[in-house]
This record gives structure tokens, C-alpha cells and sequence, in this order.
């Protein structure tokens, strides 16, 4: 299958129209000490339905999780998308765009990108959001480089309860530059705010805290605010879309910067991406803020029209002096994260978030009735919740994935005292008698073992 | 023709979704969650019906131009031809549905297809390795910097290597991703040829040089005839060669970064591998590494042993991880789809039409444009507007009278080098009568900068909305909807 | 604006397709068939490349208004939202991918879609039993009527009941249907209230009449009150009565056509059922009949038996078939969609939000426009240009007008029986705030008839093309591509 | 789930505007003897996610062809259809427009639908189509009707190897009116001319002549047509459009009318529907043909622009005396006919017909070559044929489906004297691989009964 139109008539027609003889002497410039003299060892070409064919059968040697039950949660969350979604991202006009260079023949994107930001914006109770990061991990990278460079200081906290890969990315982003990273514990799985306080020190650039929070914990966001701004430090938080409709907006706790992962709102799970970050912050933030921002403006008939804007951030005008070297971000995911919120609306979103929250609720409390099976931590929890299960998670998870039940998250893997525990995170998606097929099932395999 | 937001036809209690009712025993929310952490005011967000939606994206989409609309000769862009069997495929449940977490044993599929693809690119590129984590092309760019550093650290001289030389003719991305991380940017001149000059990176290059940062063929679009002798002067200085491979799509099968001397090599899948650009993303920017670097890619790799396929994580070298999870999947997906479509002499075929494509139109718009570097192209060229800059005709302004025409406008301004820039890549998706109807839109826009000039600097007069007024965007930031304004 | 024919950009050898190669042993055609059967020549059809393909349909539908575009009131065809889900289920493999001669073990599903959408359909209308087999409204109107034919054969009245009723508001499919079934059509006049003319009736009615046809609401949004009058008098006459669905959206959970007398009901499925009409088909005609009309459905019927759903072909008194296989399968399963998202309370306020909506623009447009029929309407109503065409302005050029706004036209001249007829239905799925916009576009129009009637007569001043000449179309007919025309 | 936009504040303001009370007063014109005072007895409602379940779960009992090995043809037929078809057909202003009765905001479908008549006209080489048709057999009998109309006679001849269901609608539509129809025998499979001209006689409105036909055997089409023209009748020719890539064109050996399913391009199975009829004709009958008809013309300002045309034939114009009863037709599937083969032009057309001629030979081959198995007819076939097996049909191809294979469609049910025949349908879809595993189990099974 090839997707070239030219015929061999017309390549001579435009090759002579070039004044050379032959393609080969367009490629004269490559010096022939780098040029490859072998054809390049690839398999293919597929006509396109031999390549239907192949995918189908890769995908076929993969099990999603609608042919399992998953309770998997961890940062990527299964959501039922509404068919409008797909319908509308898949507009070719949206998808076969590129960034909108040209705003007159863009309005499409820069003003979905405009409510892609004000609903950001209503969502973490913040002045102003961005057009979209590329995941909620290096959002939180960039929210940290921001605060390092507004307030010029040295030193990020993040919670040790904050998602183990966001934590990583940090790290590796923060390695090169002259800074540290320290990590505040968490061992009753939520933050202790006064404790959270005293490593809080005039260094600080920002205490970053995840809300809900790894474990699905719903943290003391007032007071870690009060924490962080005790010691003029900025307070980052990291929080899930879909729990916004039931909890307090960041915003309103103090926090000065919010970013997270926009998957749950649109996106599928598609095997961790890709996904869309969002950023929200407080005003004075704005022209600190790494990508793309859509602003509204008039044309020259004085017709309301949007472009990209503050521009002057930007790799593509300041170079190696910008906010962020971000160039392409995640637009088409947010546009699905826009689509589904703007179905959803303020109503919508919370009844969504309270089915999540009654749902995981009723799983932890008929889990936490089985034999040898607790709950981690005390504190109030949204959509995911921690349980100690009789032996190690990570085995009892493997007898349950043989019976098509993926139980949840074994946290042995990111947390060496928790390798009998699983992260339970429960959605719409899992009915009563779903939740009640997990809980046999985990009943019945503590036993066995 | 301008849509109004939804937040402007919102009705309170109108509602556009359904959900199922809970199923099992409520309790009161206030039992569950402690009263603090409850929101008090509802998040303000449109109340709309699902007609209202569809409606809204859908009109909007209608003001947008994509590939599928027309041509889109945005140079260093790539704006090629997505296939639809491309998004189709990445559609299947057995890849959309797959949770990044679920036990390796029910994603042999995925992770044979990452693997696959690794393989593939590296065979394209002639590197050792690949990582498909970073999310796009600044991503991929920043991630091999600190592959980089690494390298450097590994070998104790991390605190020396702090520069990375870009050529002046460099994407703004390549300075701001070194910037990033953590290290200090030396510009490298351009010679009159729009070459790196060699004379000025010998001098610039030294014991305290990372990196150098090439794209080749350049932002010119022209071949870097020296790249050996580059390559050769970067490596006995001890510093490593990072290839921005945006401009890829110029030498497919034709000539390899790792033959050339590159250490690291990010791609754009979204440009070169035909996967769409989604009005500014979801990316893939791919990384590859000789050798040397191997151990320093970001985790997980994907490993293949006797039962199948796996993540593996045991990397003591690695850097870490840049991404949450494996990177942009579904993206990463598509370029393989379209890799195995296209196969390898489809693939050479591929740089043979863009660079004849590109050449085509070089030559056909000659007469009516300067041409400041005149000769064989590779896959884009890029012309001066500075001849009707004498009429008071600027290229923004040919830029926007293009868009009246029906062709998405080129890349201006970039590289900053050439005045007045146009920079122009036709891709080998377009056919010969494209690339004549849009020679003669360029034609028709020359004689009226010289005969109409007020036309050309009034434009677009044809598109949903006319020219707008960015400094009052800049000025008076409206970057949401807030009731009342 | 214009989008030229595929044909007028072929390039001779240009390719959008790819074949898998034959993997058989391969023998000469000429040895496979007979010389003198082989093509001669190659169909003139167009050579062109996948994008351009993609791109011509892209543009082409840029070209088009649909109800995911905007309002679009077209009087009798029920315009209302298609929901998105309904499109999405319809796609999926386990019905797309069903060969109609499956074994009926392996389309259990889709065997239990149709019985369980017969059940629920003949629940709405009231009727018997109901077949799928219909593709359209008017393919419905043939189907019953060749059961009407059917019944009377088997009452030995075959020859005698040769006359079949239509009001003159009716839709043309009605006559034409039954002229199509081989009955002579009579005519039956409305009365000033613009309902069936029951004295008229009485005359026209017979020994000769096989049946009236009704549609109820009428075609000009008006319930026949009459209507238990009107089905004593005709089946006192021996002859039946046939319901034309087309406006069943008025009346859903509040009457039903079985309980007014009906014996024959044909559904339109793409209208009252929400499934799109895909610029003109497909639709779906369901036919349900009352028990004594049972035997003669065309066959095969669904049956659910012990061992599960069987389709019945044993039916010695069936017309047979209308149409190959099943129907429009992939429709009726949307319309079994819908349904179920709906349910009964909601289906009953689809019509109470219809009529509703109905009533609402009635009111508003009143002050206006003539309207001939001014009281309380049901899920549409027909307005009158009486008073704009003293002006010279017609009905067509307010319709053109109307393209210019932004909104669809409503139904013109039609029914026959209003003189400059606008038929506007505006259906549930439109808020108040689109009803207002149309109302006000409506009155903007009246106001430029009075003040500047070239204005409204030019129109449309803003769409793809201006007014075309259907004339010459008629005159001169080009219906297909020819080189060098 | 509900699709109504109005609140209940709302729909009190507009009954306001209305002046009444209650909705309830909107249905007085109701007489309350027809008033169903009870709630429907339906199911539902069901949320979006609830549907999208329910209906996965019923798609779910049912195994699609690509499930299975399918050999079925018999008038619907398994073709890939590249991606970019349903991308295209899926566009919105498509699939959610009305019948183009606006033409100046329907270009889109008037000139696809243009597009689509000058398609079928070249592939059947006649001189004029229309909009589409319902699907193959009532296009038949819409045929037969315009024979029966233009030549004023009485009778019709249908192969008897047309395909069954055809000739069982064109039974239904005709007993209506005071014709006569009957059948050509085929006892060799295909038609003899000489036969079929004996029975032509100056009654005889029109041969309807499959070709190929039910049984895939290739017709004698010129003697066909000599036949029927010697007596004044018209030759109308049922095609399939897949096989017009290689075979004559039925205008070019003398068909008046061509007619046909257009299901085998662009169209899914769909069990069944929904389909496409075409029909084309011969210029001096195009004012009898049925249904809609697009022309090109000019707008206002000179350019070019497409109308629906020769409405006179119509029934919202002439009512009873309309060419037909048809308004809703099938566009979107002519559309997506359309697109398939603008993709395909007339050399993709062609290597698909050949494909398809080869890999049917192939599977012949085998099959025949199998201890009891031999060919039913011996003409020449396109791309099905009709095989005798060893013992009842049916019973062998139940014992295939078992296996996961449909081997073709028994014939029994149409043909009493074939119960021991399958037709073999292959198609493109089918590797070599996939006809050996057919070959292979219907060794093994036919062994074993
Ligand atoms: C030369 C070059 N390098 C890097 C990039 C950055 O790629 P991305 O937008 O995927 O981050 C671009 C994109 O415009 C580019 O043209
Ligand atoms: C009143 C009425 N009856 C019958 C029909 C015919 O339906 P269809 O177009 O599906 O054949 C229509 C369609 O416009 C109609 O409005």
C-alpha cells in the first residue's frame, strides 16, 4: 500500500521540469560516505487489508479490559466515553490540523482550545489554564520548574503519597537542574499537615500534594496550603478531573497551582496514552506557564476570533530563554476532554463522581469485611482505596487474573512495605453484581491459598 | 459563521448526558467525605444537550483547515496524507482498552508491536536502541539531552560538558530543550552557504561541549554537506551529536542519521511516520541511541525472552522515567500500521516524491520569489519575501492571501536566518496538479503585490474570521470565559 | 467554493487503492472465460489517489447542511437529532459483519433485536404483529397495501375492492403507492378545518373501496378528531384503513393508530425513530398489521421458539417478499436503539416536547404570517406566504432566505390543499433558544418581503451556490460525466 | 437517557407562550376514545453506557463472518472496505442531511450522487442511472415495471436462475398488476439462448437475465439480448458491479436496463440491509425511470451546480401517476458504493474482479478434485459456482458451521434438485490458506458422514 500519487509519467514530467535526469541526482547533495547503498531491512509492504488483518490479530493476542474486570485504577482510569466524544474528535478537520499557526482558518481548535481552558480553569478554581500538557506526570514537572523559577528558590516537597511515576518523572527532570527533591511520608497514607509544615523552610519553592491522592485518600488540602504559604512557598496540586465535581476546587484551598491528568474526561485507557496534562494557576503565574494559551481578541471587523497568545513565553520566539521548550502538546486529547466535560456539564460530572464514590465506597466496605482483608489507611477516601489482603497482593492478583478479574493494583511494586496491599479504584463501569463478582472471587482465592 | 460558546447557549438544568443509576446501598455523601473537602459552588461549566454539542464541535471543526481539507505546505511541519487505516485500527478494543498496569501476559500484542516498531525505527535510523516514551518532538529532545548528561555523568565529566552548540538556522525548540536541561545554549553561525560553518563550530566546540544539535537536511531544507567532517570534529572533542530528526522524511532509506555520526536521534512519528497532528498534538518523539547509550534510556524497555515480551525496569543506568507509563501508544501505533504499509522501498519512495515534490515547486515559483539559497533542495526549500517587501507586501501578508486562495499558508518567519522566510514542504502526499494550482496561487499573489498590493495586505478577506488583533490578545489577556465580560 | 468531480482531476495510472497479491496459483483469464465475454473497455471512471478521495468527500460535505449542522425544520420529515450511540452500536462487527445466510445459531442477537423491536413497535402503534422487510415510508405504503390486496383476495373481494382513498393533503407516496399496488386512486377532499371531508367521504366510500389511507396528524399538523367516525364509515363499507406513520412523532404514548381503527400501519423508522436519513435513504418502513392481516406479512417472520429465535418462511397465505432478505437491518437495529435509551416515559415526552415545540413557533410566527389553520396544532403546522407574495415574494424565495440565516428550509408547497405553503416541523430535539433564533430569522424574512423584496427574492446570497437553474437541468438533462462536456 | 433539551422552567414559559396551561391541553384535539391512557409497556430507559452494554451483549450472541470462515455469497457479498470509506460516509453533513431538496446547502450530496450515476452508467455501459434504488430485487422489479410501461405488452421472462428472492418480489410487486411472468428454465445452470428465444413472443415486455448468474455462471448476453430484441422486447440485466471490472458491459452486448446490488461495494453485510439498487438505462428511457434523478445546471452566477431533475416523473408531483412510489432511496449507501469505487478507479476494479475469478478457480479446483465432489454445471463462472457434494448439503455445511466454517449457502432451500448442492462463493478476503482449510474440512467431514 502506498499513499503517493504521482504516476511514473508524471515523476518524469516534474523531474524534467527540475533539469535533472533522474531522482538520484536530487539526492546528489548526500555525501556518498553516508549514503545507504542497501535497501533498508523492513518487512512489508501490506496492502491495507493484510494490514487490517495483522492488527486485528496483534490486538487479538491482547485481552483490554472490557473482556476482563478491572479495577485497576493508578493514574489511568476507565471511564464510559460517550459516543459523541469519538464522533467529534475524529472531525477531520480537527485531527488532520496542526498547531493553529494561521488563526483565521483555526477557529475551530483555538476555540475549543478557549474552553478546553476555561473549564480548567472552573474546574480547579484557578485564574487561568493552559492548552494542555502532555500527562498529568510532567505537568507536575512543569509545575515545579515554574515554582522553582518564581520564586527563585532551590527546594521542591513532594508527597511520598504522590503517584510513584510522577514522582520519577520529577526526578529525572530535576537532576539536571541545581535543585532538591525531598519527599514528605506519608505512612498513615495521607499527609500530616503539621508535619508537612516543618520541613516546609525559606528554600522551599513549592510543596507539590496529590488530591486525592495515590491511595485515593482525600488529603488536609487548607492546611498544607497554610503550610506552604507560611514559608511564602507555592502549593502545587495534583489533582483527577472526575473528583472535582464532588471536591473542593484547589483553587479555593490555596492551592496556586493545579495540573493533572485529563485521561478520565474522554480519553481511553489505550495503554497509558496518549493522555492530555492540564495546568491551572493563579494570574500572576500566567506568563511563567511552559505551552500554548489561547486568548480571545477581535478581527479587523471587530468580530470576536481567538489565537494562540503571550507568545513571547515561547521556544519558537525566545528560544533558550523561554518558560518551557513545549512545541506540540495534546490538543485532539483535550478537545475529548472538552467534549465529554461540556456533555457532562456541572451536574453531570458530580453525579459521575458520586456513582464513582458510593461504588468504590460499597467495594471497600464489603472487601474490608473479608477474612484477613483491611483497609491500609483510615482517612476519607473518593474513588480508589487501599486493602491489605491475607499474603502477597501480587500473587493473590495472578490467581485473580487467571479467573479474568484484574483485582487492582499490587503496590509492592512502587512501595516495599505494602506488598500485601492492592490499590481498589472503582468506577461507573462496575456494577453492584461486578464488585460482588470480585469480592467472591478474592474470598475465594485468599482461601485457596 | 462564528459560533457562539456554549457557555453562551447554557440552560440551567439542561443536561447532555446519562448516567446509570447507582446500584448499590447509598450513603450520604456527607458520610464519606468529610464537609471541608466538599465543593461548595459547582465548578462553572455550560449546561448544554447533546445536540447543543455535537452541533457546537461540529460547526467548529468546520472553521478549521486540516490535511483533509487541502494542502498544507507548512515547512519542517511534514503535513502529509494520514492514512484512515491508521485510525481505524487504533480504534480496536484490543489496543484503545488496554490499561497500562494490566499484567504483561494480556498485552503480548502491545508489546510486541513496540517492539516491532523499535526495531523498525532503528533500522531506519541506524541506531541501537529506541525509546517511544517522550510524548513529541521537544520531548523527545529533551529526553535526549538527559540522555546525554548521563552519558557524560557516567563517564565523571557531567560537571564539565554544561554546553550545547545550536546553529543559528535551529527550531526554537532545540535551544529552549537544552535550555530545560540544564544546560547552557552557544549558538553555532550559519556560512553564506546556510551551512553550519565549520571554522566557527571548531572554535566553539571544546572539552566543555555536551552536544551539538543538528537537524539534517536543515531548516533550509538543504543536505549538510559536512557532516562528516561535523561529526568528526564534534566526537574528538569528546561531545556527543543530537540529531533533531523532524526533517527525517527528506532521507528515508536513502541515508541514516546513526551512518552519519549521530550519538541521538529523536523522530516526529506525527510528522514523518503520516501519524495526524490533532490541531497541535497528541506526538510521539521517539529516541535512539548507539550503543554507548543504551543503558542510559528511560524505563521501561521492552524486552523480548523465551515467554514473550516485557517491561523491563532493571536498569540501573537508566534515567529514569519522562513520561508516565510508555509513551503515546495509540500514536506510536499508527506509525507502525503505516510502516508496515508502506514497507521499505515504499518507504525510499517516500523521500524520492518529497524531494522531487520539493524541487518541483522550487523551481516553479523561482521566478516570482527570491530564492536565497538556490539549489537542489532535499523534501522543503525556503523562499525570501524580501523582493515584495519593497511594495510594503509583507509574508504575513502573502501568508494570509494564500488562505483566501484555499491553501494553508507556509512556515514564516523560521528560520530566522532568511528574511521575510517562507518555508515551504509540499510532502510526497500531493500530487503534481496540487502543487501546480498552488505554484499558481503563489503567482497570482506576486503580481498582485506588485499590482494590487492593498489586497494582498487587507487579506484573508475569504475565512471565517479576518485578521485579528494578537496585540490586544497579548495585551489584555481573555484566556477564559468569565460571565458578564 | 466549488468542489470539482473526481473525474476532472484523474491522472491516468494514479492509484488510491491496494490489493493483497494473488497468493493461487494463477491461470490466464482468457483460459477462466470466454473471450467474448471480457470487457472490452475499462469503465470510464476516475484514477485518483486515497487523498485525493479523502479530500473530495471532505469538501463535498463541507458543501452540505445536516441536522448535526444546524436546525432544520423540514415539515412531514421529522427532522430530529440522531443520537451518536445509536451510529456507534450500529458498527459494531457481531451485527455489521452478519451474512444474511448465517445459520440462525449464529445470529441469535440480532434475531432477538428484530422480534423484540417488533413487540415494542406494535406496542406504540397498536397493532398485531409488524415486518421489517420495508426500506422505506413509501416501500411500507406498497407492502401494505399489497396486504390490503391480500386480505381482500382472500375474502374473495380480490376483484371487486379496487379503489383505494386519499385525502387530497396527503403525501404523493400515498397515491403513487397505490397506483403502484394496482388500485385505481380516488381523491377525497378536505373540508374548510382542513380534515377529511366525512360527508365526502361517505359518498366516495363503497363495496369497491379496499381502503382509505390517513396519515394522523394530518399533513397539516392536525388530528383528525373525526377519526372513530371516519373508521366506522370506512369498515361499515368492508374496506380497511391504512395509517401512514409518517406522523406517528405527535402522538407516541398519548394514541395509537391500532386503537383509532387502523388495520395497516407503516412506520418510518428514519423519521419518528430518530436514525438518520443519510442525505436520502436508508431508511426503514416497518409495516404492522392487525390480526386478521397477520397471515398474508410478508415472509420470513421471526419466531421465538424453544431453542431460541427461527426465521419463518411457512406462511401459505403471505404476499411473499418486497424486498431481499430482512430489511434494513443496520436502521431498525438504531431504531431498537433509541427505543430502549428512550423508554415509555420518555417517549411520551418526545411528543409532549414536539407539539410543544410546535405550538411555540406557531404562536410566535402568527403575527407574521398567514396561517390557514390556526388552532392548536400537533407536532407541525403549515404556514401560508399568502401575504408575502402580494409583494411578489414567494414561498421559494423565503425558503432561499431562510439558507442565507443559517436554518434549513421548512417543506414547501406541500401540503397541495395551502396555497404557498411553509410546513414547519420543528421536532423535540430543539431548545428554546433555536426556536427563538428561527422566529427571529422568520420575522427578519417577513419584514425584508415588505421592505426589501429583491433582497428576499435574490436569495440565498451566502451558500455554496446561488439559485440554481432546474430548468435547463430539466431541459437539457446532464446526468453523468462525459469527457469534454 | 433522553435526547430533549428543554427544563422544566422551560417548557413552562413556552406553554405559556402558547397559551395554556398544561401540555395536556396540546392533546385536546385527541378525542379521548382514542386516547391511550396507560404508560407504554416498553423497557428502558437505559443510560448511554447501559445501552452500549445491552447492545454489545446481543451483538455478542451472534458470530460475524470474521469470526468464522465464510464461503456465503449468494447475493451479499464479504469484501474489504478500506477504512476510508466509513471515514467518509461518516461524515456528519452526510449522514444527517435530508433528501437534497435544498439543493444550494446540498451540494455535497447532489454531486456525489452525480458522481455515483456516472459511475453505474460507465460500468454498465448504458446511458443514464438514477439516485439508487431500494436494493437488487426490487430494482428488478422497478425494471420490469418500466419494460411493462414502455412496450405496453403483458408478459415478462426471468431466468430461473435469477437470483430466488429476486424473482420472489418481482412475484409479489407483479401479482398486482394484470401481468404474466415466467421463467426461463437453466437446467445446465446457465440460460440457452435458442430456448429462451422460443419463448419470447410480441407479448413479451422484457428477459431478465442474471449474468452472472445466481449460480455465478457467466450468460451469453449478446444472444440473450438478440432474443429478446428479435420480438421487440428489452433485455434487462441483473449485474453484480464487482465482476463489470472484468466482464462486458451489459449495454455494450445489448442490454436496455441494468440493474443490480450494490452492496459489494462499500457496504457491509449488515445481515442483510441496508443495500443499494442500481439501475441504469438506455437515454430514450430515462423519463420512465424510478425514483430520483441529479442533473448538472448552472447557478445565478454562471457556475456549475446540481439539482435533483426530471421531477415530473414524481410522485410529490404527479401522485398517482408518478414512474413510482419512491422518495426515500438508499444515498448514503450509494455513497459509500461511490467511494469505494472512486478509491478502486478502473484498474483496482478490475485486479479486484480478477482476484476474486482466481481464488474462486483455485477453491473449484480443489473442490472437485475431492472423492464425491464435482461441479453441478459446466459454464464458465466468475467468482461462485455451485458444487455437488456427497449426501444432503445442508447436513454437511451444519457440520462445517461447527467448525467455525460456512461453506456456502445449501441450495436445497431454493432448488428442490440441488439438495445436495452448496454455492461456493470467494472473494478477496479469503486466502489461500483459508481455502485449504475449507477444502480440508470438507474432506474430513464428507469422509465421515
Ligand atoms: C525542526 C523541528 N524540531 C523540533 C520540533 C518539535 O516537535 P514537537 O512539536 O513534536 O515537539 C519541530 C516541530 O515543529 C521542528 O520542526
Ligand atoms: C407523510 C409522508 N408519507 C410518506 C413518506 C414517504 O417516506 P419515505 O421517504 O421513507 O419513502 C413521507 C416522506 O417524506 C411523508 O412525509
Amino acid at each position: 500500500m502506498n499513499f503517493l500519487p504521482h504516476t511514473e509519467r508524471e515523476r518524469a514530467e516534474m523531474l524534467k521540469a527540475c533539469g535533472v535526469k533522474s531522482v538520484e541526482e536530487l539526492f546528489a547533495p548526500i555525501p556518498e560516505a553516508v549514503r545507504l547503498r542497501r535497501p533498508l531491512d523492513l518487512p512489508g509492504p501490506l496492502s491495507e487489508m493484510e494490514l487490517a488483518g495483522h492488527l486485528q490479530a496483534l490486538a487479538g493476542r491482547n485481552t483490554p479490559t472490557n473482556g476482563l474486570l478491572s479495577f485497576l485504577g493508578a493514574g489511568a482510569y476507565e471511564h464510559y466515553v460517550p459516543a459523541a466524544v469519538g464522533q467529534l474528535t475524529g472531525r477531520a478537520e480537527f485531527y488532520t490540523a496542526y498547531t493553529p499557526y494561521q488563526p483565521e482558518v483555526s477557529q475551530g481548535t483555538l476555540q475549543a482550545i478557549y474552553e478546553f481552558q476555561s473549564y480548567v480553569a472552573a474546574l480547579t478554581g484557578l485564574d487561568v489554564a493552559n492548552a494542555s500538557l502532555y500527562d498529568g506526570a510532567t505537568a507536575v514537572a512543569e509545575a515545579a520548574a515554574m515554582a522553582l523559577a518564581h520564586t527563585r528558590r532551590t527546594e521542591v516537597l513532594i508527597g511520598a503519597n504522590v503517584h510513584p511515576e510522577y514522582r520519577e518523572v520529577l526526578k529525572t527532570y530535576t537532576r539536571q537542574w541545581e535543585v532538591t527533591v525531598r519527599e514528605l511520608p506519608a505512612p498513615e497514607g495521607a499527609l500530616d499537615p503539621a508535619a508537612a509544615a516543618a520541613q516546609v523552610s525559606e528554600q522551599t519553592a513549592a510543596v507539590i500534594v496529590q488530591n486525592p491522592n495515590f491511595f485515593g485518600l482525600v488529603e488536609a488540602g487548607e492546611e498544607l496550603a497554610q503550610a506552604a504559604h507560611a514559608k511564602g512557598a507555592l502549593l502545587i496540586v495534583v489533582a483527577n478531573p472526575v473528583s472535582l465535581g464532588l471536591l473542593e476546587a484547589p483553587g479555593a484551598y490555596g492551592a496556586d497551582l493545579c495540573v493533572g491528568e485529563g485521561q478520565p474526561l474522554g480519553n481511553p485507557l489505550g495503554f497509558g496514552g496518549p493522555y492530555v496534562g492540564f495546568m491551572a494557576a493563579r494570574e500572576s503565574l500566567v506568563r511563567r506557564m511552559p505551552g500554548r494559551i489561547v486568548g480571545a481578541t477581535v478581527d479587523r471587523d471587530g468580530r470576536r476570533g481567538f489565537v494562540l497568545t503571550l507568545q513571547t513565553r515561547e521556544q519558537h520566539i525566545r528560544r533558550e530563554k523561554a518558560t518551557s521548550n513545549i512545541c506540540s502538546n495534546e490538543a485532539l486529547c483535550a478537545l475529548a476532554f472538552t467534549v465529554h466535560l461540556s456533555l457532562l456539564g456541572p451536574q453531570g460530572l458530580k453525579e459521575l463522581a458520586e456513582l464513582c464514590l458510593q461504588k468504590a465506597h460499597y467495594a471497600a466496605d464489603r472487601l474490608s469485611a473479608l477474612p484477613g482483608f483491611k483497609l491500609a489507611f483510615p482517612g476519607p477516601f473518593f474513588h480508589e482505596f487501599v486493602v491489605r489482603v491475607p499474603g502477597p497482593a501480587e500473587e493473590l492478583a495472578e490467581r485473580l487474573a487467571a479467573r479474568g478479574i484484574l483485582p487492582g493494583l499490587p503496590l509492592g511494586r512502587f512501595y516495599p512495605d505494602l506488598t500485601d496491599a492492592l490499590l481498589v479504584c472503582v468506577t461507573e463501569t462496575k456494577s453492584k453484581a461486578a464488585i460482588d463478582r470480585l469480592v467472591e472471587a478474592l474470598a475465594e482465592e485468599a482461601k485457596r491459598a | 459563521m462564528s459560533v457562539p460558546l456554549l457557555y453562551e447557549i447554557s440552560s440551567p438544568g439542561r443536561r447532555g448526558y446519562s448516567l446509570p443509576a447507582a446500584d448499590v446501598p447509598q450513603k450520604p455523601v456527607e458520610r464519606l467525605l468529610p464537609a471541608k473537602a466538599l465543593r461548595k459552588e459547582a465548578p462553572m461549566l455550560p449546561e448544554v444537550s447533546e445536540v447543543d454539542v455535537v452541533r457546537h464541535f461540529t460547526n467548529l471543526s468546520r472553521l478549521n483547515y486540516g490535511v483533509d481539507v487541502g494542502f498544507y505546505p507548512l515547512g519542517s511541519c511534514t503535513m502529509k496524507y494520514n492514512p484512515k487505516i491508521d485510525e481505524a485500527v487504533a480504534e480496536l478494543p484490543g489496543f484503545a482498552g488496554l490499561h497500562p498496569y494490566q499484567p504483561e501476559t494480556t498485552v503480548q500484542g502491545a508489546l510486541a508491536l513496540l517492539w516491532e516498531l523499535e526495531r523498525d525505527l532503528c533500522e531506519v535510523t541506524g541506531m541501537a536502541r529506541m525509546t517511544m516514551q517522550p510524548a513529541a518532538g521537544a520531548h523527545g529532545e529533551l529526553t535526549g539531552l538527559f540522555l546525554i548528561a548521563a552519558y557524560h555523568r557516567a563517564r565523571g565529566e557531567g560537571e564539565q560538558r554544561k554546553k550545547v552548540l545550536v546553529p543559528d538556522s535551529s527550531h526554537g525548540t532545540n535551544p529552549a530543550s537544552a535550555a530545560l536541561a540544564g544546560f547552557e545554549v552557544v549558538s553555532v553561525p550559519s556560512d553564506e552557504r546556510g551551512m553550519v560553518d565549520l571554522e566557527r563550530l571548531r572554535a566553539a566546540v571544546g572539552p566543555d561541549t555536551a552536544a551539538l544539535m543538528l537537524t539534517n537536511p536543515n531548516t533550509l531544507g538543504l543536505f549538510e554537506e559536512q557532516i562528516v567532517e561535523i561529526s568528526r570534529t564534534v566526537h574528538a572533542a569528546g561531545a556527543l551529536l543530537y540529531y533533531d530528526g523532524a526533517n527525517l522524511n527528506a532521507i528515508l532509506g536513502k541515508a541514516r542519521p546513526g551512518d552519519m555520526g549521530f550519538d541521538v536521534v529523536h523522530l516526529n512519528l506525527h510528522k514523518t511516520f503520516a501519524t495526524p497532528h490533532g490541531g497541535g498534538g497528541p506526538g510521539s518523539g521517539p529516541v535512539g541511541v548507539k550503543e554507548a547509550l543504551v543503558p542510559f534510556l528511560p524505563v521501561p524497555v521492552v524486552e523480548k525472552g523465551p515467554d514473550g515480551f516485557r517491561l523491563a525496569y532493571d536498569r540501573p543506568q537508566s534515567i529514569g522515567k519522562v513520561k508516565a507509563f510508555y509513551g503515546n501508544f495509540l500514536v506510536a501505533l499508527k506509525a507502525y500500521a503505516y510502516l508496515r504499509a508502506v514497507g521499505p522501498e515504499g518507504l525510499e519512495q517516500v523521500s524520492e516524491d518529497a524531494v522531487l515534490n520539493a524541487n518541483y515547486l522550487r523551481v516553479k515559483l523561482r521566478p516570482h520569489f527570491a530564492v536565497p539559497f538556490d539549489r537542489t533542495c532535499m523534501h522543503e526549500f525556503v523562499l525570501s519575501g524580501s523582493r515584495q517587501k519593497a511594495r510594503g507586501v509583507h509574508t504575513l501578508d502573502m501568508a494570509k492571501r494564500l488562505l483566501d486562495l484555499g491553501f494553508h499558508a507556509p512556515t514564516i518567519y523560521f528560520p530566522l536566518i532568511v528574511e521575510e522566510a517562507l518555508m515551504i514542504e509540499p510532502t510526497e502526499t500531493e500530487s503534481q496538479q496540487t502543487l501546480d494550482a498552488f505554484a499558481a496561487a503563489m503567482a497570482q499573489i506576486a503580481r498582485e503585490a506588485e499590482e494590487e498590493p492593498e489586497l494582498v495586505k487587507d487579506a484573508p478577506h475569504h475565512t471565517p474570521v479576518r485578521r485579528l488583533d494578537e496585540a490586544r490578545a497579548a495585551r489584555q489577556p481573555d484566556l477564559r470565559w468569565t460571565p458578564g465580560r
